[in-house]
């Protein structure tokens, strides 16, 4: 019997189908997917701030937080706790409504990217047949929530972030679509579970030639960039605009902006990790049938983790390498390098899927 | 040019200069109401070519204020120093940040510390205290009960 | 009120950079307008660190006066000190022994490399990467132990004084400087792949905050920065002072004028402190550290002044006597001073991120600028 | 040719981001070049030269050198030292100065050693200590003849 979370899942809805009216049962579903999305954001919150803590001391010769818990490891509840039981501030010239609005856009749209990944073998929320659409539509939501906290907080530098960051996400969608698409061409499906299932023989980084590769490549920066991560933090960027966007903001509302952060990258590199690296598929070599029974036995939620915290891990890397661009290069970057890389790509791929070279 | 030279040449530029014995450099005492004239033949005649300023300063001797310049041509690799007396009570002297445009900021800072005005200085402010500071704080006579401790 | 109409119309954005900012290494000040993301206009507001040295030291004798001026240029307090104890030789015409010549040079060159070292991880950190800053500080650190165990401090050292140093060295000096040749040779390399090779910060560099000889001489830059212009200024070529005239060195020039050749011009200045440093430490003489001088320092009546090239650019000390136990009237040229005045010439027209990274190059010590 | 300046300008820059990431990949991989000293339970080992505070010297039988000359008194740059004189008996009946109290003001010393430089006896010195830190400011202004000390036979 291996582990498998399709199986609980399936259980549960067994369970409350047989014991409930059938309205009451899809209730209660929406209420524990709901209650799971936020658990789940929150051990992300933890477990991703941790990580990068120690992945950034490690690069930078040092040991990281060691003194809460075993090996540091509640250095970010306790951090929380300090964020919880901060005063919220709210400047005095600022609007209102939309200051304190904008964290829960941010954490909203991040939370509705959630619905069409799939987790691990038939474990997700919401397979839209137009996942990849989807996907693409809702995380440039989060934007609007940084311009209106950038606007409401009524302070330069939160506004040249704001500013900084809407043209950064506008530009970087596009190669970010592109190097999609190219996926997209090849699986001729726009669900996020067919393009699982494409993978099945082989992951697309693997069987689908350069033109993946290449997307893959330019994924990762754009990525990178829509989720104001350095070297594309021009948002923040704190040794030129203090913090940008959430300058002003503090406490449990300056929490949400972080953890939103997080949670973006962990849904990007989930996506990444889905259209690229085969999602919760486990890895298989051609005809090596006694390795491939072996990875089989790995749990497929195990797989998708693994894939998107290596991915994660990448991102990470950057940041605690590189230094930032400026606002310049950061577009020139998009539009004279990116995009017409990814539109020839593009160009590529097409041809090799109409001649049908790849398996 | 060596000393003499120099001490020659300058002499050439204005009958009134004086100059002092002794010293690292030449030193040279000019009339304050001729300083920019000099200056402005010291910085440009290729004779002399003195394009660095490495120093503007003021020095409070009491009864006078002393402003002393320390000019050096990078090309001829000669220096001098040029001093003008100023009066205390009400002292002006031509401003010379157009010539070399360190001088903005240095005579931002004698302003600041001894008060001397510098005429047709394009942003005369208080440099490094507050614009409402009362006083010239490197004056001999300035007395701060607050800031300053007597050991 | 006209003009506030007036800034209104031409939809100029006034920001405040400064006391309190990242990127100004203490507490500058600075006003930017901003067209957009371009800076219109740089205009710098000093003095939340003035103490007002010079006024200090006109009550202090000139054996107490040096030890505040290791608080002007924090990072360079050796050279510093160093100045200060020129002009108080000058005036009162000792020669100083040969050993504490040496010392002193070598003093001031492993400053200069401490602080290149400090400069090198600010100026990444400045441009968005952070990790080059402790590595930085992991071999600023070796360099900070040796000065702790030869001057007794690891920052405002107070160690050379009119005659000489304090102390003669410790007898680890030896060994430790040549291990830290080696360490820091090997880790030198790192140091370009970490950051100096970059494409990313490369591009941060070139073509930024362009400033021409012409006008870097007239601004009265001096140091690196003038340096980066292609115009040789290194005061201990043109006006040697202690032993710099006996050693083998070179100037390293850039005629680039912009921030990447103000950089290339310190990664070199570091090789050369390293050479100068490699030159003299095997040939440490033997002898006193410190000449007779009187328990009570008085210098004559007259004016002295000293330079010495800091890890900033040049540091003139100039002192006024009139004969007392005090100087008259003390004058510190600092060379962050007239370096922060061309602040303004280079930003014009460059982006906010430059103007980050043209501070960052221009190496700005606050204190050494508001004195 | 346009196409291979472009061309070789991103593979350019490419393999200059890859070398930066080499390094900071070797050492996330290699933990023994980590520098952290972790102070409170690592003490940091620091050189005897160190100059965290003047203390006075005494030896085991109490007795220190000062003989309250105000040569440092009068070397500090700061008014840190301060010296409290009193007169003693000596045991042929004679008046002789001594110091009452060597009141020393942590909080204005500057470390600069010029106190030790000018003492003429060698009573005082820097020791390396460097944990300062008190609740109350009043903590910082010492007495640095222990009480009941003397002044050590000899020492003019």
């Amino acid at each position: 019997m291996e582990f498998s979370l399709s199986a609980i899942a399936n259980q549960v809805d067994t369970w409350l189908h047989a014991n409930c009216a059938s309205w009451l049962a899809l209730t209660i579903e929406f209420v524990i997917v709901g209650l799971l999305c936020i658990a789940l954001f929150a051990v992300l919150g933890l477990v991703l701030i941790m990580m990068e803590r120690k992945v950034s001391a490690y690069m930078q010769l040092r040991l990281g937080p060691n003194r809460v818990g075993p090996k540091g490891m509640f250095q970010t509840l306790a951090d929380t706790l300090k964020l919880l039981v901060k005063e919220g501030l709210t400047p005095n010239g600022a609007d209102k409504f939309l200051f304190n609005l904008a964290p829960f856009i941010v954490m909203i749209a991040a939370m509705l990217v959630l619905a069409p990944i799939g987790f691990a073998k038939d474990f997700v929320i919401w397979d839209i047949n137009i996942g990849v659409l989807y996907i693409s539509a809702i995380s440039s939501i989060g934007v609007i929530g940084i311009l209106m906290a950038g606007w409401a907080s009524n302070n330069k530098y939160s506004l040249l972030g704001a500013m900084r960051s809407g043209a950064q996400i506008v530009s970087y969608e596009l190669s970010a679509g592109l190097s999609i698409l190219t996926i997209v061409i090849f699986t001729q499906d726009m669900s996020m579970g067919q393009i699982v299932a494409s993978q099945a023989d082989g992951w697309w980084i693997w069987k689908g030639h350069i033109p993946v590769i290449i997307s893959f490549i330019i994924f990762l920066i754009a990525v990178t960039a829509e989720t104001n991560r350095a070297p594309f933090d021009l948002a923040e960027a704190e040794s030129e605009l203090t913090a940008g966007f959430h300058t002003e903001y503090s406490g449990m509302k300056f929490a949400l902006f972080f953890l939103a952060e997080y949670v973006n990258i962990f849904i990007v590199c989930a996506v990444g990790a889905t259209l690229f690296l085969g999602g919760w598929m486990p890895l298989h070599i051609g005809n090596w049938a006694d390795f491939n029974r072996i990875m089989d036995y790995i749990p497929s939620s195990v797989w998708f983790f693994g894939k998107t915290f290596f991915l994660i891990f990448v991102i990470m890397w950057f940041r605690w390498t590189f230094p930032r661009l400026r606002i310049d290069q950061l577009l020139n970057l998009e539009w004279k390098y990116l995009l017409p890389i990814s539109m020839f790509n593009l160009l590529l791929a097409t041809f090799i899927a109409i001649q049908g070279w790849y398996l | 040019m060596n000393r003499e030279e120099l001490q020659s040449a300058i002499t050439a530029l204005n009958a009134d200069i004086t100059f002092e014995e002794g010293g690292e450099y030449l030193t040279a005492n000019i009339p304050a109401d001729a300083c920019r004239d000099i200056m402005q033949a010291l910085h440009n005649l290729p004779a002399f070519e003195m394009d660095y300023m490495f120093c503007l300063t003021c020095v409070d001797w009491k009864t006078h204020l002393t402003m002393v310049y320390h000019l050096e041509s990078r090309k001829h690799a000669h220096a001098v120093v040029i001093k003008s007396k100023l009066d205390r009570e009400n002292p002006e002297i031509e401003t010379l940040s157009d010539i070399w445009r360190t001088a903005e900021f240095l005579e931002r800072e004698v302003y600041d510390l001894f008060g001397v005005r510098f005429i047709h200085h394009s942003d005369l402010r208080r440099l490094l205290l507050t614009d409402d500071w009362e006083g010239y704080p490197l004056r001999k006579d300035y007395e701060d009960p607050i800031n300053m401790i007597k050991l | 009120m006209l003009q506030e109409v007036a800034q209104k119309e031409t939809g100029d954005l006034v920001i405040n950079v400064g006391p309190q900012h990242p990127s100004t290494h203490g507490v500058l000040h600075l006003v930017i307008t901003l067209n957009g993301e371009t800076i219109k206009k740089v205009e710098p507001h000093l003095g939340y660190i003035h103490r007002s040295i010079e006024k200090m030291c006109e009550s202090l004798s000139y054996r107490q006066f040096i030890y505040s001026t290791s608080r002007m240029d924090y990072l360079s307090a050796h050279i510093n000190n160093h100045a200060c104890a020129l002009a108080v030789e000058k005036g009162l015409q000792i020669e100083i022994p040969e050993r504490a010549q040496v010392i002193r040079v070598l003093m001031d060159e492993l400053t200069r490399l401490a602080s290149h070292q400090l400069w090198w991880g600010a100026l990444a950190m400045d441009v968005g990467a952070i990790t080059p800053f402790f590595h930085a500080f992991r071999e600023r650190e070796v360099l900070n132990d040796i000065m702790e165990e030869t001057c007794g401090a690891r920052l405002t050292m107070n160690y050379m004084v009119p005659g000489g140093v304090m102390f003669d060295l410790h007898p680890n000096f030896q060994s430790r400087v040549k291990d830290f040749i080696t360490l820091f040779k090997s880790k030198l390399p790192e140091y370009d792949e970490l950051v100096t090779g970059n494409v990313i910060f490369q591009n941060r560099m070139k073509q930024v905050g362009f400033i021409s000889a012409e006008d870097a001489v007239s601004y009265g830059c001096t140091g690196p920065t003038l340096r980066g212009s292609g115009v040789s200024c290194d005061i201990r070529k043109h006006h040697p002072y202690e032993l710099y005239d006996k050693l083998q060195f070179t100037e390293p020039l850039e005629t680039g004028g912009d921030c990447w050749a103000r950089y290339l011009v310190r990664m070199e200045e570091m090789r050369q402190s390293l050479h100068i440093v490699e030159q003299l430490i095997d040939n440490i003489p033997e002898g006193e550290f410190q000449a007779k001088t009187k328990a009570v320092l008085k210098l004559p009546k007259g004016e002295f002044y000293s330079r010495v090239e800091t890890a900033r650019g040049e540091l003139g000390v100039y002192i006024v006597s009139e004969g007392g136990l005090t100087p008259y009237r003390i004058k510190f040229r600092s060379p962050g001073f007239s370096n922060l005045s061309a602040l303004d010439h280079m930003a014009r027209g460059q982006k906010i991120g430059d103007l980050v990274a043209i501070m960052g190059t221009l190496d700005l010590v606050i204190p050494d600028i508001d004195r | 040719m346009f196409i291979t300046k472009y061309l070789s300008e991103v593979f350019g820059g490419l393999r200059s981001l890859l070398t930066g990431m080499r390094r900071t990949g070797y050492y996330f991989t290699h933990h023994k070049n980590i520098i952290t000293q972790q102070y409170p339970n690592e003490k940091p080992v620091l050189a005897e030269r160190f100059r965290g505070e003047v203390v006075m010297l005494h030896d085991d039988n109490n007795e220190h050198a000062c003989t309250g000359c105000t040569a440092c008194e009068l070397a500090c740059p700061n008014a840190t030292i301060k010296i409290v004189t009193k007169f003693d008996l000596t045991p042929e009946g004679k008046k002789k100065k001594a110091i009452d109290k060597f009141v020393y003001h942590l909080e204005l010393c500057t470390m600069c050693n010029l106190c030790v430089e000018a003492c003429p006896t060698g009573a005082i010195t820097m020791a390396p200590n460097f944990e300062h830190s008190v609740l109350n400011r009043n903590e910082l202004t010492k007495v640095l003849n222990k009480p009941g000390s003397k002044i050590r036979e000899g020492v003019e």
